[in-house]
């Protein structure tokens, strides 16, 4: 089972059909990766996964290496380094470099399976744990001398009193849940026809921010918001869908 | 060798302290007249003088000891404390443990915001911190051992750096306890 | 049993961590030659099946650990739960940071085509693998420990399957470029 054989249909700005194809004509250059937003397309996923309501973890695996190394050749061509010129990346080359990252992430899945099996055959030896006899210890704290500095152990006890900073963590553990950040949308729009986006949420952390914008894409498929922006970073204005045209109340 | 011989000699092995008829019948899922069988066989093979380790009855219950012959070459051999630099994990367990001994399990790890099972384990195994007793509700307790302190090269556990130091300085060792816990749930949340 | 093979099987029962030959040799006070000699004996004695205690040849040296038939009544004893399989994520991990050591964090997530941080910070926690250092631009840099060698029952790195049984076979690495290629073909067609 592999990523090209994963049954997604895409509805996107620049390419409507199946992921594999999608993939296929962004190695012939057909569309850009500057026009694509990866983000649609792993949104898309997660929807298909919804509908699906099972995960096929290999493909599920395959396709964020895909996805991973798309971005990085997306990255590549949004920055080019200054001595080297905007690269054209053949789309042989461009096949190759991504042939080349899954064969890698196959390797380790495969010496992963084998690792992991080799953990559940050794688990059933155990080993002693017990101290010294009391005239071994004994001898051991004599022939002790100053090998560790105490200043060692003030220092992490300093890191543990540091209380961790919230947008620290937030990339570790998402804190964020898509749940909590409608809630925050529908209580603005319970006392306000509209509002700014930027203005209302501007001040959250980047992964609020996100999820928030997930909450409106959400909102907007049960047809409770619309929104207008009038060029691409430019200021969104989200408004409460007319009552009528509610169809379907989350 | 009968089965269960073995599996008691396994059991003896394992235990870090002797262990009573009773409870190897219990852990063996056999009766303790089985048991005391099994014994028996261990005690003819585990003689002294015939193997490295010998089967030692003492307080009640059973365990293994080694051959008191090897001593000298024992002595050699772990008479000298391992001291490899410590990890983070280790360094902040050991830290958790001199500050606020003594200390429980559980308090570690959530001061730690994860379990810590294995810093404990290897800071215990070097002989650097050593289990005091049970707490009430049967948690192992720990504090720093003799040895700690002659490793740091600490006349006394006073001698440890001022925790003032640190900005906001906790001003006592409660505040530091609650300080910590409560940097650690921070640190757990999901 | 000769003297030196009791002397060995002491020094194994009670040493925390797998000894080296040279190691044993230098408390025994004994040739590695002879130490080697002894540990074959021993082996015979201590083969899988015979008692409740196996030798095992593990992290760079020599080790005794119970024989696998008595888990179940040693975790009951012990009051030890079994602890989880590793996950996919952290098997993945793990063979990433086994193969490649030292590794650092970006680069188990290049190859992972995912933030690793978690994978990594319970194998960390498991004591599989630890930090040695920060690489040039600050990364932790990670490898496997001596506890990873003793648990997957190896005797040093070179025992880990060769990686060249991990290579794709040509056959499924020309599959896989011909469907990434077909499918645009299809758009090519009418």
């Amino acid at each position: 089972m592999a990523v090209a054989d994963l049954d997604l249909d895409l509805d996107l700005d620049v390419f409507a059909g199946p992921f594999d194809l999608l993939m296929a004509v962004v190695l012939r250059e057909e569309i850009s990766l500057l026009d694509l937003q990866l983000g649609e397309v792993v949104v898309a996923y997660v929807e298909h996964l919804e509908r699906e309501g099972e995960l096929e973890l290999e493909v599920a695996t395959e396709f964020l290496v895909l996805i991973a190394a798309l971005l990085e050749l997306k990255s590549r061509l949004m920055l080019p380094s200054p001595e080297e010129e905007l690269d054209e990346l053949k789309p042989e080359e461009a096949v190759e470099e991504l042939l080349a990252r899954m064969l890698e992430y196959r390797r380790y899945r495969d010496a992963a399976k084998v690792l992991a099996d080799r953990f559940e055959s050794q688990r059933g030896y155990l080993y002693r744990s017990a101290p010294l006899p009391p005239e071994l210890r004994r001898v051991a704290v004599e022939a002790a001398t100053a090998v560790y500095d105490p200043d060692a152990l003030g220092a992490a006890l300093g890191d543990l009193l540091t209380e961790p900073p919230d947008v620290d963590i937030s990339h570790i553990r998402p804190t964020v849940s898509l749940e909590r950040r409608l809630r925050a949308l529908r209580d603005v729009l319970r006392s306000r026809s509209s509002f700014d986006f930027d203005e209302e949420f501007g001040n959250e952390d980047r992964l609020t921010q996100a999820v928030t914008v997930f909450g409106l894409l959400e909102l907007y498929r049960k047809g409770e918001i619309t929104w207008e922006q009038d060029r691409a970073f430019g200021p969104i204005r989200v408004k409460k869908a007319i009552p009528d045209a509610i169809h379907k109340q989350g | 060798m009968s089965d269960l011989s073995r599996t008691v000699e396994s059991l003896l092995f394992l235990a870090p302290q002797p262990v009573s008829v009773k409870d190897l019948a219990e852990a063996a899922q056999a009766t303790e007249g089985q048991v005391e069988e099994a014994i028996e066989l261990l005690r003819e093979d585990l003689a002294e003088g015939k193997r490295g380790v010998v089967l030692r009855e003492v307080g009640g219950g059973f365990g293994l000891a080694s051959d008191p012959a090897s001593e000298e070459a024992a002595r050699r051999l772990l008479a000298k404390p391992r001291t490899p630099p410590l990890t983070q994990a280790q360094a902040e367990t050991l830290a958790i443990v001199a500050y606020l001994q003594p200390v429980t399990r559980p308090e570690i790890a959530r001061i730690r915001g994860v379990t810590s099972e294995s810093a404990v384990a290897s800071l215990a195994e070097r002989g650097l911190i050593e289990e005091s007793g049970r707490s009430q509700f049967g948690a192992a307790i720990f504090k720093t051992s003799e040895l700690f302190e002659r490793l740091f090269g600490l006349s006394g556990l006073d001698q440890l750096p001022d925790p003032s130091r640190f900005d906001p300085s906790p001003e006592d060792e409660r505040d530091l306890r609650e300080r910590l816990l409560k940097a650690g749930e921070q640190r757990a949340e999901p």
